[in-house]
């Protein structure tokens, strides 16, 4: 697979259709991380294994990235969620990109969100490398489980938890520079006139910025939990993005990302919508 | 012949410093893994029993010493309004004695070098003062990873510089005692014996970089393309600098409402994109490439200009806790190696 | 091809004949009828006068011994039947509650998957072009009169089947075959159905007035699948003439006795002969 | 406040200028008491009022808060309250999940029209509040160095 | 720094007697930027305005509370006194301390500390108050009517008549709609085409209305007062301007028997026609499917018995562009079909009366022109299918109203009246003849309306049959009629020689299309929806659009005129001034900062947003932003909460307001 990857970037490059490929490079240790490969020569520093963790759909946004011209990008299934959304979300030209898709072998990427994997084989790519024999079968429960699991705890409970979580929070906000779809160009947390969230990183700024965060996700979140998987401080963001999407899917049987033809739920309603919560 | 401790003596001690009401931070993992497979990280915190702490010298905490000394958060003065006028009320000085136990001789190596900047033009009391009530037993580290090059900026595992008392394991059980300060003699006063026994110093990480190299590529090559194409991947995070021992960029803000509020010290982080961003709306630093230039400069070439120190104890935590596995350490190789001949071009 | 068979209980009993002549009719044609293990009453018009939940559970365990045994069809050519265990298989569909509620109930486990066919939707499934070709003879001699009762297309929300005041189908299948069915105006009126055994007079003149006008429009024999409407047309018939003072002596089919007679089955076969009035 | 009197909840309430707003008017005007603990923003319709507004209540030590506005069908804007109820959905959704008060967090419609109902409404949340006393979870989260 | 002044009303006891106004003055003084405080009997009154005025200016004020009732009562007021003392009247802001406190309120310590709080708060709020100028959009003022029926001429003549210039489009060869056609109305009975026709011609020859006949709006660009509107004026094949109307070419053309729209099909015409004979304009149209010419290529006796050359087989469509800065929709009605096939699933056709296969079924319009003097039968009162004159007819209400099953729950309001008027034209034609009513109710609300339909019943005869047609069949060249008459409690059975159907009234075919081109909503049915359906009934949520006629829900004649009228008044009332003065409470982005995710656009219910692009000197795109026009805007700052990085803010209430007030509670 890896070399068909190669070969397909350097075509790529070679016919010049794009002007750079995102995709993984070798680091130490194993490790990956995301390279930029603007010269055919350079496409053997590509890999595809199971550590390549990172959504590059993050960069798509990014104007160091959009500078290097026209972009093939990799993804896998669960990243490629992401470009439904910032299509939707008007961010991307879809035919000014081109879409490699990269088909998980059955362990995925060795991360909590494969345990729930229901498609590993990305389904919208102009060209997908390997097959990995479509979706799983994996429930709506399989996907909520841990938040299913957290819910178990009482308010309180609950509660006490995020103070001791949030309490290590830094704002280093690596959770929002690695989110594909925390794109904006100024965040709320950022602003000062009004201090909507308390730049500090207390308690109040803290609870005030993930609650933001979660619900500027609610209806958009794709689950890649990049978020959780690079915090320094090991808090758990997953459970904020997973209650929002379950409560898009139970409510208005949304899910983002998995229907291109969907129309996105935030700046939409129904007149049917739910409101026995309402007085 | 040397001072030894066992592990039971040092924890015992631990545990009455506890109970008198003193503050014990060291590594230890920060929670118990619930399940969900993600990794759970070791930080260094302040301990309620001695239990917690992680002594083994084969942990690498996720963030650093500097925030017992310089908090993430740090109220300067609060003030209320009264009618018209405006009452000031100064924060109180910390008081709280600390012992940070365990801590990783690069992490205790940062704090003689931030000592220079907050003794500078103006010296920081509530710095000074939490210096003054802290001391620091370290534990050299046994082991290394490949993010760690403490060899490349001068120092080594068994680096003393800013400890009190550094341990080095002889086994499970014992810590040869190497006292650095009369703070850290006395704190372990009575708890060591003298024995015949030197622990075995630990392999030390391969030297990565050759800072000469370094310095010499950062006198000439500021325009050249190695900083754009080595940082490409950087997502402008904070990661780097909030977990590193010696980043101490920090903004002044004020929090309050219509009855009053504070004025504090948080830290900042010189990747963010609005770090410089003017009010004219001007923004010197255009995109992540400058800014890590800024990030490598300031730490190798302006703060030894002005201090005379590296700013950069190789401990190796920017790398660790980068989101696209990005740090001083992957810039500084890819610059130090570039060919020089590209050197000349501006 | 193998289809599950629901005959309920008019196709055991009153009316053998129509169940005689859609399995002979059927097999001609190369599908195998299985029929239900341990099949029950489908509630008929009694259960949902009495209890909501039994007129749901009858026909419900019916689905759910149908999907244990695996048939994605069944076949169930009475539409009293058909049209009960669509019900509650529209109902079972909709609510997971009440797929609970009634699994305890019938104790089995029941999804409401199985779809249910009349006796024309399985003639459609089998298809016109593979019915024409095992035809050896036409129907060229019938004029029938296509009657479908009150209950082949109604409720039509339930039984999504045909056109549901001008339906067409059983015209369509005939034609193929060479007959020339009629255009009349009663298709889908009332014959009366159970009310024979609590009003006997009203039936009569309902069914009177079908046999009159399709005889009207020309008819030279009637076409049904409802066990019920060939009760009250062709075993009341004579009851009729006596009434009305009249002779209609119009012979009553199934659909599948005039497929049957195309591919060339025999009447005694078909039960034809077990029917009151003979054609002439 | 002193320790000796009886504890009084702190109530924010974001209202719709079209209805609820005009709804509390009419409670005026019918003189129907209430509960002196409520004090109304007033924002030209519940499409306006963002979550963060509810946070930002707690943070300034709110016990109670109540987001009210028209009825569906009767938004002076169309649909402003249709966008709000959907936000609500989630937003309720993400407080459950961090553990936050629900029974301190209250929506109703209330129209122009409904002058008791807002009576009977605000009074009722804040007999809630004060039976459920000072929200110290979240004031501890606010005063947490 | 802000200079904020407070005034704080007793409202003679109202207030005062519940809040200590005085001890609330004092307490307030102190609050920062605050440099008076006063209190006063009666604010709002003459002397109570002056002082606010006096103080405006001695004070130097940048900023003014008025502490005392809703801001839905005196608002306004003092926003007038404090423009009138040279302060921008958007740096006032209210502290409802009446409504809100001292009448709800019966403690005087606790209603004085929330007096107190709720000045503080409006203090927070105006010390961000930023000065806000009325926006004024310069407008065309030229109306463009879209649909020619009576509800489009009533409309057009109106505005015409005041001096300002019309477009009127119709998509039929000639105005006059459905009225045109009928043949005498309720409850009257004076002849339709008798009334209809003047106003018809008035159209024609106003030199203020420019008339598109056979045309179609296309495209609507732009917003109030500024709308570009695309009209494609379909190929007629006739020069309008050379055609003399004399009728030589349709008397010659060979092509007779084509079924005329219309007649309803019912009738023929020729492949060139005019619909009828007193079209406006008077000028044919060619059929192009029916032409001999188009089809087989010869014939063109037309252009040759044309003395005025004016027949031009190679015209083509064109597209004209006006500008407008007011639109009208009168796009009418048709009839529902009982047929199968429906435009919507939900729609279920009926079966059981026969899906249209009888002939002598017919729907009410077709019944007008059977009855109408100009129809196909020249005023005799025959069926379709052998000529004959009827002697039994029955009539059928709600085919299609208020019946749930066959997806159409409206009562189409108009059948009732018209139905008992055919029982009399028929009764007066046919004198030995019968008529039969099958209803639900009789709706019979209006001026001499019940009158009318107790005539028809007492003088003339009908038989009414309270209940439902449960199936009509044929039998013998007579329609079986099968029903029941519920009052008499049995089932009954007619044999008519023809079927009258009141169907239901819809919405023209194409007005829901319509409608998304001019951003108007409509209801499940596709009738136009009106702002407010009592107090703005001819308005629509797209500002500058309005409504009037059939196309907004069943009307009968004097609704739809009455409505025209209305609607032209709006219009003329907006073409008052030569700018629209609108309230700046409206949102704006900040287009630096936008993402453009464009979530506010599909959120906002005005399509007040649009995508726009930031370009610089040299025409290169900066970047895409989101950007709010004022002129459409109506200020719900649904975009504000919407926009994840609030770079939407909405004036008045921006974000900088809203949380100084909050964190002012404290």
């Amino acid at each position: 697979m890896q070399n068909e990857l190669r070969q397909t970037c350097r075509r790529l490059l070679e016919e010049g259709t794009v002007q750079v490929v995102i995709g993984y490079g070798d680091g130490t240790d194993g490790q990956t991380f995301p390279t930029f490969v603007t010269r055919r020569d350079d496409v053997e520093r590509l890999v595809w294994n199971e550590r390549c963790y990172t959504n590059l759909a993050t960069y798509l946004t990014r104007p160091e990235i959009l500078a290097l011209g026209k972009a093939a990008i990799c993804v896998k299934a669960c990243d490629e969620r992401a470009l439904v959304v910032l299509e939707k979300e008007s961010q991307i030209d879809r035919s000014q990109l081109v879409v490699i898709g990269l088909a998980c072998s059955t362990d995925g990427v060795k991360q909590p969100k494969c345990e729930a994997c229901e498609n590993r084989t990305p389904r919208w790519a102009n060209v997908t490398i390997g097959d990995a024999a479509g979706e799983t079968a994996k429930t709506t429960a399989d996907r909520y489980a841990a938040l299913q699991a957290f819910m178990q705890k009482t308010p309180d409970e609950r509660m006490a938890y995020w103070k001791t979580e949030l309490a290590r929070c830094v704002k280093c906000y690596a959770c929002r520079q690695v989110c594909p779809l925390c794109y904006c160009r100024q965040c709320i947390a950022d602003k000062n006139r009004p201090v909507v969230i308390s730049t500090s990183a207390t308690l109040k700024g803290s609870f005030a910025w993930q609650i933001t965060r979660a619900f500027h996700l609610g209806g958009r979140c794709i689950g890649c939990d990049e978020c959780t998987r690079v915090c320094p401080a090991g808090i758990d963001l997953r459970l904020l993005n997973l209650s929002l999407a379950r409560a898009a899917e139970e409510n208005f049987n949304f899910r983002a990302g998995v229907d291109v033809e969907a129309e996105p739920i935030v700046g939409a309603y129904s007149e049917r919508d739910r409101e026995e919560f309402i007085r | 012949m040397s001072e030894t401790i066992t592990r039971g003596a040092l924890l015992q001690r631990v545990s009455v410093w506890i109970g008198g009401g003193k503050s014990v931070i060291g590594p230890r993992q920060v929670k118990p893994a619930n399940g969900s497979g993600q990794e759970v990280p070791v930080q260094y915190g302040r301990v309620a029993s001695a239990e917690e702490l992680l002594l083994s010298g084969d942990t690498r905490p996720a963030n650093s010493l500097k925030e017992f000394f310089f908090p993430r958060h740090e109220k300067l003065y609060g003030y209320q309004f009264k009618g018209r006028q405006i009452e000031l009320t100064d924060t109180e000085q910390p008081s709280t004695e600390q012992i940070i136990v365990g801590g990783r001789p690069c992490d205790a190596a940062a704090l003689p070098v931030l000592d220079h900047l907050f003794n500078w033009d103006y010296r920081d009391e509530t710095f000074n003062r939490r210096r003054e009530l802290t001391t620091i037993v370290t534990i050299a580290c046994r082991s290394f990873d490949s993010h760690c090059f403490c060899t490349s900026v001068g120092s080594s595992p068994v680096d003393a510089r800013g400890s009190d008392v550094l341990l080095l394991a002889v086994d499970a059980e014992r810590y040869e005692v190497r006292f650095v300060t009369e703070k850290g003699r006395r704190l372990l006063n009575g708890a060591t014996t003298t024995a015949n026994e030197n622990a075995t110093e630990p392999a030390a990480p391969p030297k990565r970089f050759e800072m000469e190299q370094l310095k010499e590529f950062l006198a000439g090559g500021y325009e050249r393309p190695e900083w754009k194409t080595t940082t490409l991947r950087c997502l402008g995070c904070g990661a780097c600098a909030y977990t590193c021992p010696t980043c101490h960029c920090f903004d002044i803000v004020d929090e309050g409402n219509a009855a009053g509020g504070l004025r504090a010290r948080n830290w900042d982080a010189c990747q963010f994109g609005l770090f410089t961003l003017h009010a004219s709306g001007h923004n010197p630093r255009h995109n992540q490439a400058e800014r890590q230039r800024q990030r490598i400069h300031h730490k190798f070439q302006i703060y030894p200009d002005k201090f005379g120190e590296t700013l950069c104890t190789g401990c190796g935590n920017c790398t660790r806790n980068c989101p696209v596995g990005l740090g001083v350490l992957s810039v500084v190789e890819a610059i130090a190696a570039a060919p020089r001949e590209n050197q000349s071009q501006k | 091809m193998d289809i599950g068979y629901y005959p309920g209980c008019a196709l055991h009993g009153s009316s053998n004949d129509y169940g005689s002549s859609v399995r002979a009719c059927l097999n001609a044609l190369g599908a195998r009828l299985c029929e239900l293990d341990d099949w029950i009453c489908c509630g008929a018009t009694a259960a949902h006068s009495l209890n909501h939940m039994l007129a749901l559970a009858l026909p419900s365990r019916n689905l759910a011994i149908a999907e244990r045994q695996g048939y994605e069809e069944l076949l169930a050519p009475c539409p009293m039947c058909s049209m009960e265990l669509l019900k509650a298989r529209c109902a079972l569909t909709a609510s997971s509650d009440l797929r609970e509620k009634v699994s305890e109930i019938v104790e089995l486990e029941v999804q409401g998957k199985t779809r249910v066919l009349n006796l024309i939707q399985i003639l459609q499934k089998i298809g016109l072009d593979a019915i024409k070709q095992r035809a050896v003879r036409t129907l060229k001699e019938f004029r029938p009169a296509c009657y479908y009762g009150c209950l082949l297309t109604r409720p039509a929300d339930t039984v999504q089947f045909d056109d549901c005041e001008q339906p067409s189908s059983m015209e369509t299948i005939l034609c193929a075959l060479g007959a020339e069915p009629v255009q009349w105006n009663y298709k889908t009126e009332c014959c009366g159905a159970g009310m024979t055994m609590a009003d006997g007079p009203t039936t009569l003149e309902l069914s009177h007035k079908i046999l009159s006008n399709a005889v009207a429009h020309g008819a030279n024999c009637m076409v049904v699948a409802c066990p019920m409407c060939h009760v009250n047309l062709d075993m009341k018939q004579a009851d009729i003439d006596r009434e009305y003072d009249c002779r209609h002596d119009l012979a009553v089919y199934y659909l599948s006795d005039l497929v049957g007679l195309a591919l060339g089955l025999d009447e005694k076969s078909l039960g034809i002969d077990r029917h009151f009035v003979v054609k002439r | 406040m002193s320790e000796q009197q009886p504890f009084e909840p702190k109530i924010v309430a974001y209202v719709c200028n079209w209805c609820t707003y005009l709804g509390a008017d009419l409670a005026g005007t019918n003189r129907l008491e209430y509960p002196a603990n409520v004090r109304i923003i007033r924002l030209p319709c519940t499409g306006r009022i963002d979550f963060n507004l509810i946070i930002k209540a707690f943070e300034m030590g709110a016990d109670a808060v109540l987001v009210s506005g028209c009825h569906p069908g009767d938004c002076h804007y169309t649909a402003g309250n249709f966008h709000a109820r959907r936000r609500w959905i989630l937003f309720r959704q993400l407080l459950e999940t961090m553990g936050i008060d629900t029974r301190r967090v209250h929506f109703s419609w209330i129209s122009a029209a409904e002058g008791k109902k807002f009576q009977q409404f605000v009074t009722e949340i804040t007999e809630t509040a004060r039976a459920l006393g000072p929200y110290q979870a979240y004031r501890e989260i606010c005063q947490a160095e | 720094m802000s200079r904020i002044g407070i005034f704080i009303c007793w409202c003679g006891e109202n207030i005062a007697r519940n809040v200590d106004v005085e001890r609330a003055a004092a307490e307030v003084a102190d609050l920062p930027g605050v440099v008076c405080s006063v209190a006063y009997k009666y604010m709002c009154s003459d002397p109570g305005q002056s002082l606010m005025r006096q103080k405006i200016v001695s004070e130097r004020l940048t900023g003014v509370v008025v502490a005392s009732c809703s801001p839905h009562m005196h608002l306004r007021t003092f926003r007038k006194a404090a423009a009138m003392a040279g302060l921008n009247p958007y740096l006032v802001e209210m502290a409802n301390i009446r409504e809100h406190c001292s009448w709800v309120h019966h403690d005087r310590q606790q209603a004085t500390t929330k007096a107190v709080e709720l000045i503080r708060m409006s203090v927070a709020k105006v010390r961000a108050n930023a000065a806000l100028q009325p926006i004024s959009i310069p407008i065309t003022r030229r109306a463009l009517v879209i649909g020619g029926g009576v509800a489009g001429i009533q409309a057009a003549l109106d505005i015409a008549d005041s001096g300002r210039e019309v477009v009127l489009v119709e998509r039929e060869p000639s105005i006059g709609g459905k009225m045109a056609g009928l043949s005498e109305t309720f409850p009257t009975l004076d002849c339709s085409q008798c009334i209809l026709t003047p106003r018809m011609v008035d159209v024609g020859q106003h030199p203020n209305i420019r008339l598109y006949t056979y045309s179609e709006v296309e495209g609507v660009e732009g917003y109030v007062g500024n709308f570009k509107v695309t009209v494609r004026k379909k190929a007629r094949y006739v020069d309008m301007d050379a055609c003399t109307g004399c009728g030589q070419c349709w008397n010659a053309c060979p092509s007779k028997k084509n079924l005329s729209e219309f007649d309803y099909q019912m009738g023929n015409r020729t492949a060139i026609y005019v619909p009828f004979p007193q079209a406006v304009p008077a000028r044919p149209v060619i059929d192009r499917d029916a032409c001999l010419h188009f089809l087989k290529g010869k014939c063109g006796i037309c252009a040759k018995k044309c003395a005025a050359n004016a027949v031009k087989f190679d015209d083509q469509d064109e597209v004209i562009t006006e500008e407008v800065g007011a639109i009208v929709v009168a796009t009418g009605f048709k009839l529902y079909s009982i047929d199968r096939d429906q435009a919507s699933s939900k729609l279920a056709g009926y079966g059981e009366y026969g899906y249209g296969q009888y002939p002598d079924v017919v729907d009410a319009l077709q019944f007008e022109r059977i009855v109408s003097a100009s129809g196909p039968t020249g005023g005799e009162i025959r069926r379709p299918s052998d000529g004959q004159q009827p002697k039994s007819v029955v009539f059928i209400s709600c085919v299609g109203s208020r019946d749930n099953a066959k997806g159409i729950s409206y009562c189409s309001k108009i059948c009732c009246m018209y139905t008992a008027k055919h029982t009399m034209l028929y009764k007066h034609k046919v004198h030995d003849g019968q008529a039969h009513v099958f209803y639900m109710d009789i709706r019979s609300g209006g001026k001499n309306y019940d009158e009318f339909v107790r005539r028809a019943i007492e003088q003339d005869g009908a038989h009414y049959h309270r209940g439902r047609v449960s199936k009509i069949t044929q039998e013998n060249g007579k329609l079986i009629v099968r029903g029941v008459d519920t009052l008499v409690g049995e089932p009954l059975t007619i044999e008519a020689d023809l079927v009258v159907l009141a169907s239901a009234m819809q919405p023209a075919g194409g007005a829901t299309e319509l409608a998304q081109k001019l951003n108007v909503g409509y209801d499940e049915f596709g009738f136009l929806s009106e702002s407010h359906p009592k107090l703005r009934p001819v308005e629509t949520n797209a500002a500058g659009v309005f409504v009037c006629g059939a196309c907004q829900g069943p009307k009968d004649i004097p609704e739809s005129v009455a409505q025209a009228s209305a609607a032209a008044g709006k219009v003329l009332v907006m073409f008052s001034n030569e700018q629209l003065s609108r309230e700046p409470e409206v949102a704006r982005i900040n287009e630096t900062n936008c993402a453009a995710c464009f979530a506010c656009v599909r959120a906002c219910p005005y399509n007040a947003i649009e995508r726009a692009e930031v370009r610089d000197r040299k025409g290169q795109l900066v970047k895409r932003t989101a950007r709010v026009n004022p002129g459409l805007c109506m200020g719900c700052g649904t975009c504000v909460a919407i926009c994840p990085s609030k770079s939407a803010d909405l004036e008045g209430f921006t974000e900088q307001q809203v949380y100084a007030m909050v964190e002012s509670l404290v």
